[in-house]
């Protein structure tokens, strides 16, 4: 997986004029990131905020400013094709927040974004942040995290926080944090990110936050296992109480087999040398107790 | 979201994939028509919501006018539970009355979206008619699943490798493509996130026919499927998860003492598992969801306080665009409406204004424990055992 | 594939693209009595598998019966040629009868593969009403071309952007929407080759409509289009190009002088450079195909002798599966049977059994000369010119 | 482009029991071709000529015999299925011979194709040999092809044998000789063959045969000059003769605009540094003069 989220990163949001996008934006500036413009069909030629442009298009967006990235705001029903308009212009890497896209819409976007080599994260997700390079493309709130050298990955956004709270709470800082997303078709997989991970210098831990439902982090821990991985990872599954075929929200998280089940998938990740955390609230005391041993 | 049997049924038909003879009926003088008009023998089976109605009796073969009438007056309009609905109460308000169906071979066939190919798949199995769980964990060896190109949907060979590890002859292929072209059609025209039949069947004229059939539908797809949100049956669902869905709060009723809202399905479900720890139950999910204001935040808590089994409230908010201040104040709103005493409240707030929260909270005339992390939760929720 | 204006007009309507009221019409009464109904004026269009009609003539708005009258009386079942049908005559059987639209605007709309990127791509241009190939020449920056993605269809940025190319107001992006992805699925589905509408126009009440319809499908296709199969007109058609058809000989009649039999679409394009090369003018493109035995062989070449304008036959094969013996047996059953005066013969055998179809030849009572390669039949061609 | 066409290829021949499969699947062999199997779906267990054993669909083939090739003759309504399985099973060069595939449906197997990796050679066309390893898959008459070292490409069969009965009469060998084939639709283009042959060092000279129709020869002069290529290529483009708007034999072959007469293919090859070839009986002479140029 290709991916730079740094100071030079330039953004575009697409729905930057609707209300998430627009407060987010302006959030995301300032904490430091480069929001070069926005993108809303029907409104191109406004000056969003009195400073940045607003484009009909993320071709013309593309063209004027030279973005690599996008953030994407729109509403459900439009989120694919804002997905695809970025992949058909060239935009490297493409960050979808929005909540409630279709399933059988992802199957086609996963599909065409593999095909043009575009890294997607999301949908359903809080977006990707680099403390050290204060950067952040996302919703999560930027004061909670602080620079270092921990790289976190969870399919769930508020869980990113209570990790990242933890963490810098205890004098832990963060490399790089990304949310992938809570839906069953997401851009990017836990593998996609730990692959970063591993083999980014700047990441000497890894906090591994997981779910029910799925088997995706099963297969986060065969690849573990088949690369012989020595960073140390440190592994959260929460959903162990949750009743079977109910949807915990995320569309992904619903226990339909029993690989599904939390302790399934703990199981599986203890097997492939992660240290498992045994309760939400011992993230960081268990991150430190690998730091310090 | 779920459909009946029979409205599945009438989907395929839809699809012209075959399946047994039947009526939908609302009373017993329908039923007991029904029977007359179609033979000695038929099929009744109640239609709930639920899986494993066989085993608790909800799927009869009877042959007199008697069995029908002690199936009618033992199952219609009363509650319905099986080994699968977690101590949730169905009412049953239809019952399907089929002709019986000779059986020459059961299979079991399903279609549903694996995150792990990013692709749909066949699953199939030969032994149909089971717990396709049971049959997973017992003969692994006896489940195939075929993930389906989107590009170029399921493929003759795909097909025929399905027909022969059904053991089906291979006078059957041109049978069983159809049906799985057309399942696959109503997976994507209809945005299904399952289809399942279990048993598909060969009867003894050379038919394949679908005997039972399971469908649910991509919730998120909703907005672009019409006709599909026309068989939403609200008797099979939550009331409370009804309301509380259309503000967008994501609200699952279960059976545990503690109430909880959150932000967040994934905080949700952590603090779920924090309640777990402590030994107490939850007695719900709740993610309040984006884009929260004051109405939500208090017609949240209404919904957690409308459970009679609520004894203790737990709130744990990350405020980012909601403000803990207006979560603070849309509380109090639903409690001060609340006509009953109060359940005790254990509130952790961060983020956005949330000592302004805490402050507004604290002055009220609630009982409540504050907690600065989930260790501090679960240090007073012990307290509660 | 070809087929009428009005039959692509009605699978237009079939899927929801606007079109003009119009009416089909066999003879003068009828469009008399659709002239009356309708208005004072009329659109009235020729039937004809050719394009260009317009120029000379064959679309005419017309104001009075004395005009319908002269239309029909010089058009219907004469013979019709435009500067598109090379010498070739179409033979108008209907006449297609439309109310006048009023045009605000006229553009270019065409669905079509593009073997280069392996995809259908839709062009547009807001210069419709012309010929596209000149736009093409005169105004490149007025054609804009957009690769549909076999996994998505047409997607919504695509189409905002055919809007503003075609200078539409945002307002119609909607019905354009509506068209353009119609369009892809009558390609998809019915196997098109070409989709053309030129032009597509807006008229006074704001709706979009087609206000010319061609389409064309792919004949690799026809084997699973039964619906397409019978919108074939075969009075628009070449009766030996048809028959030959049957029998899997690609035959496509020309106006020149030497006839060509080759076995193979590349070697017979070669064939007819090497005779346009010496001078003269081939009568016929024609590829026996694969799979030729004696009968085809034989067919070919009496397709070949049914031009009248043949005045020497060209042979050139290259033996594999068709052994050279069997297909001389073959021109000589043709030759035999043919009650004229035979054309002179000039053969190229190579490959498998070409001595022993050169041996059978030779002997036979016909003027033949013999080539062994392409220079040579150049040489012996340029003696005939 | 992968492309291994030699004396360790092994191929299976799909539709073996058909009348032109098995002709073809023996002519192959009598050539010097390792034909290990057939496929016929519900014929297996069958031993096609008491030798080459006939399964029921390639994935036993492959798993049988480990062929890494396959040649297909099925009936054109069939062909793109027998492709799709060929690539499912991972063969790893599929060549079809079956005219009258639906251009739609090679528009998706091209994207499949592409997608595993596959090197499709097809539909509609005549196959490939390599005359210096003994190694023929596809139809063309063995016995006039000579070794030697010029690479030979177009999009007809019979043409593709003329030229190289016109290069072997002359004493002028051949590497590899490629026919892409006639519809508009091919899995392997002209390019993809030229950079072969570019790349290749047993190809010294180059005989590219073009046809009217559609813009694939100009696409081929734009890479060649993109590339800078300095290897002699004598090139022929034939139906110069051919009325507009009719399709002479081969799907591709219909002049439907500029592009696609032989005017324009000719003066872009030109452009590109080609040789063109003026006369088809010309096509050995003008490579003999670039040889001993």
């Amino acid at each position: 997986m290709a991916l730079r989220i740094d100071s030079n990163t330039k953004v575009i949001v697409q729905g930057i004029t609707g209300k998430e996008g627009g407060f987010h934006a302006l959030k995301c500036e300032e904490y430091g990131t480069q929001i070069v413009a926005g993108v809303t069909p029907g409104k191109g030629g406004q000056l969003f905020n009195n400073s940045i442009p607003v484009f009909n298009s993320v071709y013309e967006a593309k063209d004027k400013t030279d973005a690599d990235t996008s953030l994407i705001f729109v509403p459900a029903p439009f989120a694919p094709d804002a997905i695809l308009e970025s992949i058909d212009s060239g935009i490297e890497t493409v960050i979808c927040i929005t909540e409630g896209v279709p399933v059988n819409e992802m199957i086609k976007i996963y599909k065409v974004a593999k095909d043009h080599g575009v890294t997607l994260i999301g949908p359903n997700c809080p977006g990707v942040i680099n403390p050290l390079e204060k950067c952040k493309i996302g919703i999560m709130p930027g004061d909670i995290f602080m620079p270092g050298n921990v790289g976190v990955v969870s399919r769930s956004g508020t869980l990113t926080y209570e990790a990242v709270d933890q963490l810098s709470k205890r004098g832990i800082g963060q490399s790089l944090c990304i949310g992938i997303g809570g839906d069953p078709v997401v851009g990017t997989s836990f593998i996609d990110v730990l692959d970063y991970f591993i083999s980014d210098d700047l990441t000497e831990y890894i906090v591994f936050i997981g779910e029910i439902g799925g088997i995706k982090e099963q297969e986060a821990a065969e690849f573990l296992k088949s690369i012989n991985n020595t960073k140390p990872i440190a592994a959260l599954i929460v959903g162990a109480s949750a009743p079977k075929g109910k949807r915990m929200g995320h569309a992904g998280a619903v226990i339909s087999g029993e690989y599904g089940k939390a302790e399934s998938k703990i199981n599986s990740l203890k097997d492939a040398g992660c240290h498992i955390i045994p309760h939400p609230g011992k993230i960081a005391e268990i991150v430190e107790k690998i730091i310090n041993f | 979201m779920k459909i009946h049997e029979y409205q599945a049924k009438e989907l395929f038909k839809d699809y012209e994939i075959k399946i047994p003879e039947g009526y939908i009926c609302k009373n017993k003088d329908e039923i007991l028509k029904i029977y007359k008009t179609l033979n000695d023998e038929v099929v009744l089976k109640v239609q709930v919501h639920a899986g494993g109605r066989g085993k608790v009796g909800g799927v009869k073969l009877v042959k007199s006018e008697q069995e029908v009438i002690e199936f009618a007056d033992r199952f219609l309009g009363k509650g319905f539970q099986t080994a699968q609905t977690e101590n949730e109460e169905f009412i049953v308000n239809k019952i399907l009355v089929e002709k019986v169906s000779q059986i020459n071979s059961e299979s079991y066939i399903a279609l549903l979206v694996d995150g792990s190919n990013q692709s749909v798949n066949i699953i199939v199995s030969p032994e149909g008619g089971m717990d396709i769980e049971e049959v997973a964990s017992q003969y692994p060896e006896s489940i195939l699943t075929l993930p389906i190109n989107i590009i170029t949907g399921p493929t003759d060979f795909q097909i025929r490798k399905i027909n022969s590890f059904l053991r089906y002859e291979q006078i059957y292929y041109v049978q069983l493509r159809k049906i799985i072209r057309n399942l696959y059609k109503l997976y994507l025209n209809k945005d299904c996130s399952l289809i399942e039949i279990n048993p598909l069947i060969q009867n003894n004229s050379g038919e394949i026919i679908a005997l039972d059939a399971k469908i649910t539908f991509d919730e998120d797809a909703l907005f672009r499927q019409n006709s599909v949100q026309g068989l939403r049956d609200l008797s099979q669902e939550n009331l409370v998860e009804i309301q509380t869905a259309k503000l967008g709060i994501k609200y699952i009723q279960l059976q545990g003492t503690v109430g909880c809202i959150v932000n967040g399905a994934g905080l949700a479900m952590a603090t779920m598992d924090v309640i777990n720890g402590s030994g107490l139950k939850p007695a719900n999910f709740l993610d309040i969801g984006g884009g929260a204001d004051e109405h939500k935040v208090s017609e949240a808590m209404s919904a957690v306080l409308s459970d009679q089994n609520v004894e203790v409230v737990l709130i744990n908010l990350f405020g980012g665009i909601l403000r803990c201040d207006v979560a603070a104040r849309g509380f109090l709103v639903a409690l001060d409406k609340y006509n009953k005493k109060a359940p005790e409240l254990i509130i952790r707030m961060l983020g956005t204004n949330s000592d302004e929260g805490k402050k507004i909270l604290s002055k009220s005339r609630y009982n409540i424990s504050f907690a600065e992390n989930l260790n501090e939760i679960s240090e007073i929720l012990i307290t509660k055992r």
